[in-house]
Protein backbone atom coordinates (compact mmCIF):
# COMPACT_ATOMS: atom_id res chain seq x y z
CA UNK A 1 0.00 0.00 0.00
CA UNK A 2 1.30 3.54 -0.88
CA UNK A 3 1.39 6.06 1.81
CA UNK A 4 -0.04 9.24 0.98
CA UNK A 5 1.15 11.37 3.97
CA UNK A 6 2.77 10.75 7.53
CA UNK A 7 4.16 12.65 10.46
CA UNK A 8 5.86 11.59 14.06
CA UNK A 9 6.02 12.93 17.24
CA UNK A 10 7.92 12.69 19.89
CA UNK A 11 7.19 13.68 23.37
CA UNK A 12 8.01 13.72 26.94
CA UNK A 13 6.40 11.39 29.03
CA UNK A 14 4.41 14.30 30.95
CA UNK A 15 0.85 13.79 31.47
CA UNK A 16 -0.24 17.10 30.00
CA UNK A 17 1.31 15.93 26.69
CA UNK A 18 -1.40 13.00 26.35
CA UNK A 19 -3.69 15.60 25.40
CA UNK A 20 -0.84 17.60 22.74
CA UNK A 21 -0.58 13.66 21.27
CA UNK A 22 -3.88 13.26 21.07
CA UNK A 23 -4.85 16.84 19.51
CA UNK A 24 -1.91 16.38 16.90
CA UNK A 25 -3.09 12.81 15.66
CA UNK A 26 -6.90 14.09 15.32
CA UNK A 27 -5.57 17.05 13.44
CA UNK A 28 -3.19 15.04 11.15
CA UNK A 29 -6.63 12.25 10.57
CA UNK A 30 -8.84 15.32 9.26
CA UNK A 31 -7.06 15.28 6.18
CA UNK A 32 -9.06 11.93 5.74
CA UNK A 33 -12.96 12.18 5.29
CA UNK A 34 -14.10 11.30 8.95
CA UNK A 35 -17.02 12.82 10.65
CA UNK A 36 -16.06 14.58 14.14
CA UNK A 37 -17.53 11.74 15.79
CA UNK A 38 -14.42 9.69 14.16
CA UNK A 39 -12.10 11.77 15.31
CA UNK A 40 -13.31 11.97 18.99
CA UNK A 41 -13.11 8.29 18.91
CA UNK A 42 -9.80 8.37 17.43
CA UNK A 43 -8.62 11.12 20.39
CA UNK A 44 -9.95 8.90 22.93
CA UNK A 45 -8.01 5.68 22.06
CA UNK A 46 -4.72 7.50 21.23
CA UNK A 47 -5.25 8.92 24.78
CA UNK A 48 -5.66 5.45 26.52
CA UNK A 49 -2.64 4.08 23.89
CA UNK A 50 -0.62 7.29 25.15
CA UNK A 51 -1.87 7.27 29.13
CA UNK A 52 -0.71 3.46 28.90
CA UNK A 53 2.81 3.91 28.13
CA UNK A 54 3.09 6.78 30.90
CA UNK A 55 1.27 4.76 33.68
CA UNK A 56 2.38 1.40 33.16
CA UNK A 57 5.08 1.44 30.62
CA UNK A 58 7.33 4.20 32.29
CA UNK A 59 5.48 4.43 35.72
CA UNK A 60 5.04 7.50 35.95
CA UNK A 61 8.30 8.60 35.31
CA UNK A 62 8.65 12.20 33.72
CA UNK A 63 11.59 12.31 31.91
CA UNK A 64 11.13 9.19 29.03
CA UNK A 65 9.69 9.46 25.44
CA UNK A 66 6.69 8.57 23.91
CA UNK A 67 6.75 7.90 19.92
CA UNK A 68 4.00 8.63 17.65
CA UNK A 69 4.25 7.72 14.25
CA UNK A 70 0.81 8.56 11.89
CA UNK A 71 0.52 7.20 8.34
CA UNK A 72 -2.12 8.29 5.55
CA UNK A 73 -2.19 5.25 3.11
CA UNK A 74 -3.47 5.69 -0.42
CA UNK A 75 -6.46 3.63 0.54
CA UNK A 76 -7.26 6.26 2.66
CA UNK A 77 -6.76 4.35 5.93
CA UNK A 78 -4.98 5.74 8.88
CA UNK A 79 -2.48 4.15 10.96
CA UNK A 80 -1.11 5.36 14.31
CA UNK A 81 1.64 3.97 15.71
CA UNK A 82 2.17 4.72 19.65
CA UNK A 83 5.58 3.16 21.06
CA UNK A 84 7.34 3.49 24.27
CA UNK A 85 10.79 1.67 25.50
CA UNK A 86 8.99 0.90 29.14
CA UNK A 87 8.69 -2.28 30.83
CA UNK A 88 6.70 -3.70 28.41
CA UNK A 89 3.89 -6.49 28.84
CA UNK A 90 4.49 -10.50 29.35
CA UNK A 91 0.83 -11.92 28.59
CA UNK A 92 -0.47 -9.28 25.60
CA UNK A 93 -3.99 -11.45 25.68
CA UNK A 94 -4.72 -11.03 29.08
CA UNK A 95 -3.69 -7.64 29.17
CA UNK A 96 -6.02 -6.74 26.40
CA UNK A 97 -9.23 -8.72 28.21
CA UNK A 98 -11.99 -6.31 29.40
CA UNK A 99 -11.45 -5.04 33.00
CA UNK A 100 -8.24 -6.24 33.39
CA UNK A 101 -5.50 -4.22 34.89
CA UNK A 102 -2.58 -4.35 36.90
CA UNK A 103 -3.35 -1.70 38.38
CA UNK A 104 -5.88 -2.18 41.15
CA UNK A 105 -7.97 1.37 40.90
CA UNK A 106 -7.86 1.23 37.55
CA UNK A 107 -10.71 -0.03 35.30
CA UNK A 108 -8.81 -2.37 32.69
CA UNK A 109 -10.67 -0.79 29.94
CA UNK A 110 -8.09 1.13 27.67
CA UNK A 111 -7.76 -1.45 25.25
CA UNK A 112 -11.46 -2.43 24.85
CA UNK A 113 -11.93 1.35 24.00
CA UNK A 114 -8.90 1.17 21.59
CA UNK A 115 -10.61 -2.32 19.90
CA UNK A 116 -14.32 -0.47 19.99
CA UNK A 117 -13.13 3.03 18.55
CA UNK A 118 -10.42 2.14 15.94
CA UNK A 119 -10.85 -0.27 12.92
CA UNK A 120 -7.82 -2.64 14.60
CA UNK A 121 -5.59 -2.85 17.56
CA UNK A 122 -2.34 -4.70 17.57
CA UNK A 123 0.01 -5.00 20.71
CA UNK A 124 3.83 -6.02 20.29
CA UNK A 125 5.48 -5.87 23.01
CA UNK A 126 7.83 -7.89 25.84
CA UNK A 127 8.75 -7.63 29.27
CA UNK A 128 12.32 -4.75 29.05
CA UNK A 129 11.13 -4.79 24.97
CA UNK A 130 9.05 -1.45 25.71
CA UNK A 131 5.77 -1.50 23.61
CA UNK A 132 4.64 -0.75 20.49
CA UNK A 133 0.41 -0.41 19.81
CA UNK A 134 -0.73 -0.06 16.30
CA UNK A 135 -4.06 0.89 15.67
CA UNK A 136 -5.99 1.47 12.26
CA UNK A 137 -9.17 3.44 11.06
CA UNK A 138 -10.61 4.26 7.72
CA UNK A 139 -13.45 6.56 7.42
CA UNK A 140 -16.81 5.18 6.48
CA UNK A 141 -17.95 6.09 3.16
CA UNK A 142 -19.96 9.18 3.34
CA UNK A 143 -23.31 9.70 1.02
CA UNK A 144 -21.29 11.83 -1.57
CA UNK A 145 -19.40 9.15 -2.04
CA UNK A 146 -21.96 6.34 -2.50
CA UNK A 147 -22.69 8.88 -5.71
CA UNK A 148 -26.72 9.67 -4.39
CA UNK B 1 -32.25 14.93 1.55
CA UNK B 2 -29.52 14.33 -0.20
CA UNK B 3 -29.04 16.85 -2.00
CA UNK B 4 -29.23 19.48 1.32
CA UNK B 5 -26.42 17.16 2.75
CA UNK B 6 -24.82 17.36 -0.73
CA UNK B 7 -25.04 21.19 -0.41
CA UNK B 8 -24.30 21.24 3.15
CA UNK B 9 -20.97 19.14 2.88
CA UNK B 10 -19.76 21.08 0.04
CA UNK B 11 -20.03 24.23 1.89
CA UNK B 12 -18.92 22.85 4.98
CA UNK B 13 -16.41 20.46 5.02
CA UNK B 14 -15.65 18.72 7.90
CA UNK B 15 -13.43 21.05 9.72
CA UNK B 16 -15.89 24.19 9.42
CA UNK B 17 -19.25 21.98 11.05
CA UNK B 18 -21.56 23.87 12.74
CA UNK B 19 -19.97 22.38 16.28
CA UNK B 20 -16.99 23.18 15.87
CA UNK B 21 -18.09 26.87 14.67
CA UNK B 22 -20.41 26.81 18.10
CA UNK B 23 -17.10 25.94 20.18
CA UNK B 24 -15.43 28.66 18.62
CA UNK B 25 -18.26 31.33 19.65
CA UNK B 26 -18.48 29.70 23.39
CA UNK B 27 -14.72 30.66 23.57
CA UNK B 28 -14.93 34.07 22.09
CA UNK B 29 -17.48 34.53 24.16
CA UNK B 30 -15.87 33.38 27.46
CA UNK B 31 -12.55 35.28 26.24
CA UNK B 32 -14.86 38.96 25.48
CA UNK B 33 -16.28 38.07 29.06
CA UNK B 34 -12.90 37.69 30.65
CA UNK B 35 -11.60 40.66 29.08
CA UNK B 36 -13.99 42.88 30.87
CA UNK B 37 -13.54 41.49 33.75
CA UNK B 38 -9.63 41.07 34.30
CA UNK B 39 -9.18 44.13 32.74
CA UNK B 40 -6.93 42.60 30.02
CA UNK B 41 -6.79 39.76 27.00
CA UNK B 42 -7.45 36.68 28.77
CA UNK B 43 -4.35 33.63 29.18
CA UNK B 44 -5.28 30.28 27.48
CA UNK B 45 -5.80 28.64 30.92
CA UNK B 46 -8.33 31.07 32.55
CA UNK B 47 -10.21 30.68 28.90
CA UNK B 48 -10.05 26.92 29.41
CA UNK B 49 -11.16 26.94 33.44
CA UNK B 50 -14.40 29.51 31.98
CA UNK B 51 -15.45 27.06 29.23
CA UNK B 52 -14.47 23.68 31.10
CA UNK B 53 -12.00 22.51 28.23
CA UNK B 54 -8.95 21.46 27.79
CA UNK B 55 -6.17 24.37 26.62
CA UNK B 56 -4.90 22.01 23.82
CA UNK B 57 -8.65 21.13 22.97
CA UNK B 58 -9.25 25.41 22.64
CA UNK B 59 -6.20 25.60 20.56
CA UNK B 60 -7.85 22.68 18.15
CA UNK B 61 -11.19 24.58 18.23
CA UNK B 62 -9.55 27.70 17.50
CA UNK B 63 -7.77 26.57 14.22
CA UNK B 64 -10.66 24.08 13.16
CA UNK B 65 -13.24 27.02 12.73
CA UNK B 66 -10.80 28.95 10.96
CA UNK B 67 -11.56 29.57 7.32
CA UNK B 68 -9.24 28.40 4.33
CA UNK B 69 -9.06 31.95 3.85
CA UNK B 70 -7.11 33.40 6.51
CA UNK B 71 -4.32 34.97 7.72
CA UNK B 72 -1.79 32.49 7.43
CA UNK B 73 0.72 33.49 4.61
CA UNK B 74 0.89 34.66 1.94
CA UNK B 75 1.52 30.48 1.45
CA UNK B 76 -0.06 29.48 -2.09
CA UNK B 77 -2.13 32.35 -2.32
CA UNK C 1 18.23 27.05 31.87
CA UNK C 2 16.21 23.89 33.13
CA UNK C 3 13.78 22.54 30.89
CA UNK C 4 10.35 21.87 31.37
CA UNK C 5 8.75 19.95 28.45
CA UNK C 6 9.53 19.23 25.08
CA UNK C 7 8.05 17.51 22.35
CA UNK C 8 9.36 17.31 18.18
CA UNK C 9 7.26 16.62 15.17
CA UNK C 10 8.76 15.22 11.82
CA UNK C 11 6.61 16.27 8.81
CA UNK C 12 6.17 15.16 5.17
CA UNK C 13 7.02 18.13 3.16
CA UNK C 14 2.84 18.39 2.03
CA UNK C 15 1.51 22.05 2.07
CA UNK C 16 -1.14 20.62 4.24
CA UNK C 17 1.08 19.73 6.65
CA UNK C 18 1.73 23.58 7.66
CA UNK C 19 -1.89 23.46 9.37
CA UNK C 20 -0.87 20.22 11.52
CA UNK C 21 2.55 22.00 12.37
CA UNK C 22 1.18 24.74 13.59
CA UNK C 23 -1.40 23.09 15.77
CA UNK C 24 0.94 21.27 17.01
CA UNK C 25 3.39 23.75 18.16
CA UNK C 26 -0.12 26.38 19.55
CA UNK C 27 -1.17 23.26 21.40
CA UNK C 28 2.02 22.82 22.78
CA UNK C 29 2.69 26.27 23.66
CA UNK C 30 -0.94 26.40 25.52
CA UNK C 31 0.93 24.82 28.50
CA UNK C 32 2.53 28.19 28.99
CA UNK C 33 0.44 31.31 30.03
CA UNK C 34 -0.30 32.68 26.56
CA UNK C 35 -3.40 34.61 25.34
CA UNK C 36 -5.28 33.29 22.45
CA UNK C 37 -3.49 36.07 20.38
CA UNK C 38 -0.05 34.76 21.66
CA UNK C 39 -1.05 31.81 20.41
CA UNK C 40 -1.78 32.88 16.89
CA UNK C 41 1.04 34.69 16.60
CA UNK C 42 2.73 31.83 16.98
CA UNK C 43 1.18 29.52 14.64
CA UNK C 44 1.46 32.75 12.00
CA UNK C 45 5.60 32.26 12.96
CA UNK C 46 5.43 28.79 12.88
CA UNK C 47 3.31 28.40 9.28
CA UNK C 48 6.04 30.75 7.84
CA UNK C 49 8.60 29.03 8.47
CA UNK C 50 7.32 26.09 7.74
CA UNK C 51 6.03 26.70 4.15
CA UNK C 52 9.26 28.51 3.65
CA UNK C 53 11.23 24.98 4.43
CA UNK C 54 8.28 23.76 1.36
CA UNK C 55 8.60 26.36 -0.75
CA UNK C 56 11.74 27.83 -0.87
CA UNK C 57 14.56 25.02 0.91
CA UNK C 58 12.85 22.10 -0.67
CA UNK C 59 11.70 23.65 -3.92
CA UNK C 60 7.96 22.74 -3.27
CA UNK C 61 9.30 19.00 -3.16
CA UNK C 62 6.70 17.08 -1.42
CA UNK C 63 9.01 13.91 0.16
CA UNK C 64 10.98 15.70 1.96
CA UNK C 65 10.81 16.07 6.08
CA UNK C 66 10.80 19.04 7.85
CA UNK C 67 11.55 18.66 11.72
CA UNK C 68 10.43 20.96 14.50
CA UNK C 69 11.39 20.78 17.96
CA UNK C 70 9.79 22.52 20.81
CA UNK C 71 10.96 23.27 24.42
CA UNK C 72 9.67 24.87 27.42
CA UNK C 73 11.93 26.00 29.63
CA UNK C 74 11.84 26.24 33.75
CA UNK C 75 11.61 30.46 32.84
CA UNK C 76 8.46 29.74 30.68
CA UNK C 77 10.31 30.29 27.18
CA UNK C 78 9.15 29.17 24.59
CA UNK C 79 11.24 27.91 22.14
CA UNK C 80 10.69 26.56 18.43
CA UNK C 81 13.11 25.12 15.69
CA UNK C 82 12.32 24.94 12.52
CA UNK C 83 14.42 22.62 10.85
CA UNK C 84 15.22 21.42 6.50
CA UNK C 85 17.49 19.69 4.49
CA UNK C 86 17.23 21.82 1.95
CA UNK C 87 19.01 24.08 -0.15
CA UNK C 88 20.02 26.58 2.49
CA UNK C 89 20.79 30.45 1.96
CA UNK C 90 23.55 31.95 1.38
CA UNK C 91 22.52 35.47 2.50
CA UNK C 92 21.14 35.14 5.77
CA UNK C 93 21.23 38.97 6.62
CA UNK C 94 19.57 40.05 3.36
CA UNK C 95 16.72 36.91 3.08
CA UNK C 96 15.62 38.26 6.28
CA UNK C 97 15.13 42.03 4.71
CA UNK C 98 11.44 43.09 4.73
CA UNK C 99 10.37 42.53 1.18
CA UNK C 100 12.94 40.69 -0.17
CA UNK C 101 12.61 37.19 -2.03
CA UNK C 102 13.96 35.66 -4.17
CA UNK C 103 10.45 34.24 -5.40
CA UNK C 104 9.48 37.44 -7.47
CA UNK C 105 5.58 36.53 -6.90
CA UNK C 106 6.28 36.23 -3.47
CA UNK C 107 5.98 39.29 -0.37
CA UNK C 108 9.23 38.60 0.84
CA UNK C 109 7.06 39.27 4.59
CA UNK C 110 7.81 36.11 5.75
CA UNK C 111 10.78 36.77 8.09
CA UNK C 112 9.14 40.25 9.10
CA UNK C 113 6.38 38.35 10.60
CA UNK C 114 8.33 36.04 12.53
CA UNK C 115 10.32 39.25 13.59
CA UNK C 116 7.35 41.15 14.70
CA UNK C 117 5.14 38.11 16.52
CA UNK C 118 8.05 36.32 18.24
CA UNK C 119 10.91 37.64 20.99
CA UNK C 120 13.48 36.20 18.89
CA UNK C 121 14.44 34.72 15.60
CA UNK C 122 17.63 33.14 15.15
CA UNK C 123 18.90 31.43 11.15
CA UNK C 124 21.40 28.93 10.73
CA UNK C 125 22.09 28.26 7.52
CA UNK C 126 24.30 27.94 4.47
CA UNK C 127 23.95 26.64 1.05
CA UNK C 128 23.52 23.25 0.74
CA UNK C 129 23.47 22.96 4.46
CA UNK C 130 19.81 23.19 5.19
CA UNK C 131 17.58 25.84 7.32
CA UNK C 132 17.21 26.47 10.90
CA UNK C 133 14.92 28.89 12.35
CA UNK C 134 14.81 29.14 15.99
CA UNK C 135 12.04 30.98 17.56
CA UNK C 136 11.34 32.03 21.16
CA UNK C 137 8.19 33.39 22.81
CA UNK C 138 7.74 34.36 26.59
CA UNK C 139 4.32 35.19 27.55
CA UNK C 140 4.11 38.63 29.31
CA UNK C 141 3.25 38.85 32.62
CA UNK C 142 -0.58 39.02 33.90
CA UNK C 143 -1.46 41.35 36.24
CA UNK C 144 -1.81 38.15 38.81
CA UNK C 145 1.47 37.52 38.83
CA UNK C 146 3.11 40.74 39.46
CA UNK C 147 1.08 40.58 42.72
CA UNK C 148 -1.54 43.33 42.65
N1 LIG D 1 2.41 0.55 27.33
C1 LIG D 1 2.27 -0.41 28.28
N2 LIG D 1 3.35 -0.84 28.97
C2 LIG D 1 3.23 -1.80 29.92
N3 LIG D 1 2.06 -2.37 30.26
C3 LIG D 1 0.95 -1.98 29.62
C4 LIG D 1 0.99 -0.98 28.61
N4 LIG D 1 -0.26 -0.81 28.13
C5 LIG D 1 -1.04 -1.65 28.81
N5 LIG D 1 -0.33 -2.36 29.72
C6 LIG D 1 -0.87 -3.42 30.62
O1 LIG D 1 -2.16 -3.80 30.16
C7 LIG D 1 -3.11 -3.62 31.21
C8 LIG D 1 -4.46 -3.25 30.62
O2 LIG D 1 -4.43 -1.96 30.01
P1 LIG D 1 -5.78 -1.14 29.88
O3 LIG D 1 -6.78 -1.98 29.16
O4 LIG D 1 -5.48 0.17 29.28
O5 LIG D 1 -6.29 -0.97 31.39
P2 LIG D 1 -5.73 -0.01 32.55
O6 LIG D 1 -4.82 1.02 31.95
O7 LIG D 1 -6.96 0.59 33.14
O8 LIG D 1 -4.98 -0.91 33.50
C9 LIG D 1 -2.52 -2.59 32.14
O9 LIG D 1 -3.03 -2.70 33.46
C10 LIG D 1 -1.04 -2.93 32.06
O10 LIG D 1 -0.70 -3.99 32.91
N1 LIG E 1 14.03 27.40 4.65
C1 LIG E 1 14.55 28.14 3.65
N2 LIG E 1 15.37 27.57 2.74
C2 LIG E 1 15.91 28.29 1.73
N3 LIG E 1 15.69 29.61 1.56
C3 LIG E 1 14.89 30.25 2.43
C4 LIG E 1 14.29 29.56 3.51
N4 LIG E 1 13.57 30.45 4.22
C5 LIG E 1 13.70 31.63 3.61
N5 LIG E 1 14.50 31.53 2.52
C6 LIG E 1 14.91 32.64 1.62
O1 LIG E 1 14.60 33.86 2.27
C7 LIG E 1 13.75 34.67 1.45
C8 LIG E 1 12.83 35.51 2.30
O2 LIG E 1 11.91 34.69 3.01
P1 LIG E 1 10.52 35.33 3.48
O3 LIG E 1 10.81 36.56 4.29
O4 LIG E 1 9.72 34.29 4.15
O5 LIG E 1 9.83 35.80 2.14
P2 LIG E 1 9.12 34.92 0.98
O6 LIG E 1 8.88 33.53 1.52
O7 LIG E 1 7.85 35.65 0.67
O8 LIG E 1 10.09 34.90 -0.17
C9 LIG E 1 13.06 33.68 0.53
O9 LIG E 1 12.64 34.29 -0.66
C10 LIG E 1 14.16 32.65 0.31
O10 LIG E 1 15.05 33.05 -0.69
MG1 LIG F 1 -5.14 2.07 30.24
MG1 LIG G 1 8.19 33.06 3.35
Amino acid sequence: MKLKNKMSIEILSLPENVALARVTVAAFAAQLDFTLEDLEEIKVAVSEAVSNSLIHGYASKTDCMVGINAVIYDNDVLEVEIKDNGVGIADIQQAMQPAYSTTPERMGLGFSFMQSFMDSVQVDSAPGQGTTVKLTKKPSKTVDKQDN
Amino acid sequence: IGEIRRFLRDDNPVKVSRSVKETANKINRAREKLSASLGRDPTISEIAKEVGMEREEIVNAMEASQLPTSIYETLYQ
